[in-house]
């Protein structure tokens, strides 16, 4: 198997979707002569051409529409947000028009999108481009929201999310862009709406997704030092929430902490620890803690951030109390 | 063919020539009748929604039926439209079904979005109508999408895009018009200028005179046409539509137009007097179309009141369909949310109960 | 006392602010001249004059930020959205400005904004005006966002919220605005950040805001007449939680049903059933339950909405399976 | 007295009569001391950035020192400025103190926003320099807003809200100028405009020539400027804040200017020539208004390099000053959000620590 940074996943994923139908087009800003902000369409627009790789104004609301309205025509466009920060400028035709359209016309159009970019904090760029928007998206009827944490996942959900016929938000993470892992060489689609196990153990179940996957599993090697096991499970798909997979290991854990970047309030954690406390109870021996994003503004100062941010040791401490 | 060129005004306008073939008398008729349509339509919607068998906004046509007949007597059948909420005219002018738009007043499952859009959502792909949006301005974009899709797939095909006076002032508006300029998409957006946004005139929610000038940021095409004469309308239509379909440049075409009626049903008026009402409803579109084809020959009083009530019983048999029609099952409201997959397989807890 | 409608309190609340303080002024789409889409600022043009009640175009995003741009010069702007349906193109300028400004600047300026407007479903509107965006504002963390269920809170909160030194999402109900209840004649503000039991019971409690309350409070007389005594805990404010309220009425009663008219995922109810159970895990008898907006959106058909709505059936019947 | 008359392009403009009283040399010497003080802290800042000791974005104002440096010296101390995230050459311009701006980059708490803002986030609200904004023309309406209050509350001031040329194409921009003009708002809006969005150029994203053409739409009044020449922008700069200050009336002043960096310090910038850099380079606005003070005789080469040396001693000092700054708490995440309440009783449970 090749080895592949998170970035070039995405890139081989979008390729070879637009090589397998001419209805895919990627626009966004910078994504073609640029090669992409952080380089993910490196090399599209030679291999595709201005017509279907193309530079787009800082128009998000404007070419967010622009993809919804040729996806009812038939196009399967990608849409890229620099980064999801950028998408609260185009939260009304998300949320109105890709989302919506389909259902008020009785189901006579199809809206097969795809947004997709990046996202989430630790790189010290501030308040307004930190945002993880999984929850604001997930919380919407129609939307699928998809979290990846490792190249093939990249690469296969943006496989499935090109070919579904609807729209899906699509959440990369800046910080995972240079990451590099096993990518299998024939080609694959990963399956959206189903959990990955990353790590087994039987002190308890950690859920977690994205950027903060790799953040608990290093928590998870500090505690096995300690001869605390963490059982690992990556979402990759935030809506719809695997639940098979959570109960499944939550019957054999019975104790439970999230992690997620999300602002604590409501973000998607609180969605899941409800589920499983709805679908669970019994089987829980301890209250479901969680590790988000502290509920403060993004702050850009390095240790602040990190303090912000579920960290390791905030993740590894929190695991500690909850098998107290 | 028409060309783009600049006045002083630093107005880009298209170069009249004539490009519409006469019309035969049938046509004419034709155009006539569907303004009537929409005509009856909206007032027995309006009896309707009295009789509070239309729930939620209701905003009618009336007074503005030369608009949408006009622009889009000039399309070809697989031409797209657009529009915002106020989109009766249009579905009808479309050739959507009366019953199936009444139905979908009335919330029924026999309605064109199955009872689930309502009277600001009206869609119909058969007639390459795009709805039926509730967002002002929200649509703008969307019409530029239409059109991108349109040229990217070579069809040759254009799309209209209506959008209201007030509706000039979203941002979302402006970023479509730069994008449709930049990107020369097949789009015209037809700005239908009543002079007013609810109780708001044109005078007081935009700078600038006329609203024509909102395209030469963008060295746009910018025609304007009088709504109340379904020919002019037509011709300067055509002359966008051309632009559009032989050079692939979008227009900004601003029609005067007025509505009788209140913003929607709930609203009482109080911001126009009734004279200024009244001199609108003296240059009746209908009326003054009826007399130009009396004059022409083409037309006798009695033809006219013949249709006229042909116009009147299917405005009733809509409301009688509407009425006798099922309503859907509560359950259906999980219904219509994604399209099946057929690529992949179908996505597994979607369609879970959420707990 | 005096009986008001929610509207009038509202206009009310508004207009002994305007009195007692030049700096606080009123924009939004047809509040001056029109009165108000829904007349709450009725009368306010003649009182104050154009000066103070602004009516502006169609650009939420523009006014909002011109409303943010003002506060941070010193003035009190209250911002109409004439529903916050209608928010979602100013959400950019709501996150990223009103909330993050004081941050962002360490502190020095002040954004004394008040966002006011309708929302919420059940009048057949459809899916682009019947948005409940409680928890889209209150993941964000400077935001405070209230929901009064009453005239007397309507009144007393708005007041609080426009002497408030921070920026409020003021989250009104469409359905409430002809709600009619005793308002005190004398001048009172009612303090953000307080639930109120609105109704004593001791078989559950139930946690509700805005809209909901009405409902929850009919099925709670409706389970009466079965024997079965609700407690109804109406937040008020919905960020920040009154957890101490909470808290206490679930020690009494170890039975937790949710009412909220949030779609159900990462809705607020969620944050709230994650708290109850993360504080007072052993005091629960039985899953927390909610009972949200269906995860569909918003359908135009009268039956079909009140089936998607949490409506008091559904509500008593939750309640049953609660209990059972 | 400056009056809005129209062009045949249609472009508002301001009629040009000097306005400006001549500067004294020691004000000369005082606007060539600000560019060269810009220039040498962005250098040390490109220096840090590469130590990593600046992290996240930096932007560099590097070769538009004059469009700041002129439009900010035609303001009185207690008008308001507003701009983007390419912000330190206007924050060090409005004589926030060099010290705090590396303070800021570098995170700490002695930054002029404790190290929370970064270096797209600059305030001092002494210096009435309201930020700093990240978002692309998400300071627009704001600035919109603090000439709606300047104006509320009579105080005669105004306010310059810069933003970029690819910021002319977001939504909020437009609905900006729309309010601006209409209710007539004592704000200029200054278009930086260096070419380039990142690496698209002006043609690639905005359909339109000039950009002045953008307030054609709202009738209202717009300038260009040569950004290279600081004498030129204040000229312009005057025109348009006397315009705003006696009749409020808001301007838009498209200034060309060039940025010598890269978008932000990890651009490597592909997307030009080494030609056209240097094309831009060779009227740099620096040595071009040296050599004009030179040849009035205000200034001689000795006083010049004495100047410059002046000012990398600035930046050197505000570097070691940044680098022995103590880091902030990083529990004082927890400050800042909440401005503390003084008309109501404390809100509870807001300084709550969510579990
Ligand atoms: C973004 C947004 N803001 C406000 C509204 C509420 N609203 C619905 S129609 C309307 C007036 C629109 O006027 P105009 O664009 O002139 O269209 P007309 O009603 O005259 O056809 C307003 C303010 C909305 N639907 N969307
Ligand atoms: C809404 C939004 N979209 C995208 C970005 C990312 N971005 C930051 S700067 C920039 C280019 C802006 O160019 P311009 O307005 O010309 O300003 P300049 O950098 O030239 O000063 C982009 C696309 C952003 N910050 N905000
Ligand atoms: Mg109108
Ligand atoms: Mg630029």
């Amino acid at each position: 198997m090749a080895q592949l940074f998170y970035r070039e996943a995405l890139n081989q994923a979008m390729c070879e979707e637009m090589e397998r139908d001419d209805t895919v087009v990627l626009m966004g800003e910078e994504v073609a002569e640029y090669d992409g902000a952080y380089k993910v369409s490196q090399g599209m627009l030679d291999k595709f051409g201005p017509k279907r790789v193309i530079d787009t104004p800082i128009s998000e609301c404007g070419f967010a529409g622009i993809g919804i309205g040729a996806a009812t025509y038939g196009l399967r466009p990608i849409v890229e947000f620099m980064t999801w920060s950028f998408s609260l400028v185009a939260y009304d035709q998300i949320v109105n028009n890709a989302a919506q359209v389909r259902y008020m016309s009785g189901g006579q159009f199809e809206v097969p999108i795809v947004f997709r970019g990046s996202s989430g904090g630790g790189l010290q760029v501030g308040a307004t481009h930190s945002h993880c928007p999984e929850n604001w998206y997930a919380n919407v009827p129609a939307l699928t929201v998809i979290t990846p944490a490792f190249p093939d996942d990249a690469k296969g959900l943006l496989k499935s999310a090109i070919r579904s016929n609807n729209p899906v938000c699509f959440i990369e993470n800046e910080k995972l862009y240079g990451f590099k892992d096993e990518v299998p060489d024939e080609e694959y689609l990963t399956p959206i709406g189903k959990a990955r196990t990353v790590r087994e153990g039987d002190d308890f179940t950690l859920i977690t997704n994205s950027g903060s996957t790799h953040r608990a599993l290093e928590a998870g090697k500090a505690l096995a030092d300690d001869g605390i096991e963490a059982e690992i499970i990556d979402l990759r798909t935030v809506k719809p929430l695997d639940m098979d997979t959570i109960l499944e290991s939550v019957r054999r854990n019975h104790r439970v902490l999230i992690v997620e970047e999300n602002k604590p309030f409501a973000g998607w954690g609180a969605q899941v620890a409800y589920e499983i406390q709805a679908l669970a109870f019994d089987e829980l021996d301890a209250p479901i803690m969680r590790v988000a994003s502290r509920d403060v503004p993004q702050p850009y100062n390095g240790n602040m951030e990190q303090y912000v941010l579920p960290n390791p040791e905030r993740i590894a401490e929190t695991a500690k109390k909850l098998l107290a | 063919m028409p060309t783009v060129d600049k006045e002083s005004s630093g107005v880009a306008t298209v170069k009249t020539s004539t490009l519409l073939p006469d019309l035969s008398s049938a046509q004419k008729l034709e155009l006539l009748e569907q303004m009537l349509l929409i005509r009856r339509f909206e007032e027995k919607a309006a009896q309707a929604f009295q009789q509070a068998k239309i729930k939620g906004f209701c905003h009618l046509y009336i007074g503005q039926e030369a608009l949408a007949v006009g622009t889009i007597s000039v399309l070809n059948q697989d031409d797209a439209v657009i529009t915002a909420y106020r989109d009766h005219g249009h579905g009808l002018a479309r050739g959507m079904c009366p019953n199936e738009c009444m139905a979908e007043l009335f919330g029924k499952a026999a309605g064109c979005s199955k009872g689930k859009g309502g009277s600001m959502h009206f869609f119909d792909k058969e007639k390459h109508f795009f709805g039926g949006h509730g967002i002002v301005a929200g649509q703008t974009p969307l019409g530029a999408g239409i059109a991108f899709a349109q040229k990217y797939l070579d069809t040759g095909r254009v799309t209209l895009c209506y959008l209201g006076d007030g509706a000039i002032n979203q941002g979302s508006f402006h970023e479509s018009m730069n994008l449709a300029a930049l990107w020369k998409l097949p789009v015209i957006y037809v700005i239908e200028n009543n002079d007013y946004a609810m109780g708001t005139s044109v005078a007081r929610s935009s700078a600038g005179d006329p609203l024509t000038k909102r395209a030469v940021a963008y060295d746009m095409a910018a025609l304007q046409a009088n709504g109340m004469d379904v020919d002019d309308v037509r011709e300067k239509t055509a002359e966008a539509v051309h632009l559009a379909r032989t050079e692939s440049q979008p227009t900004l075409l601003e029609i005067r137009t007025y509505r009788y009626k209140g913003h929607s049903m709930s609203d009482p008026g109080k911001y126009r007097t009734k004279e200024e009402l009244q001199k609108h409803m003296d240059r009746d579109p209908i009326a003054l179309y009826d007399l130009r084809l009396q004059e022409e020959g083409v037309l006798d009083q009695e033809t006219f009141d013949k249709m006229d009530e042909r116009a009147r019983e299917i405005a009733q048999e809509a409301y009688d369909y509407a009425e006798k029609a099922p309503e859907p099952a509560v359950e259906e409201c999980y219904d219509d949310i994604w399209a099946p997959e057929t690529q992949i397989s179908e996505i597994p807890f979607r369609h879970r109960l959420i707990v």
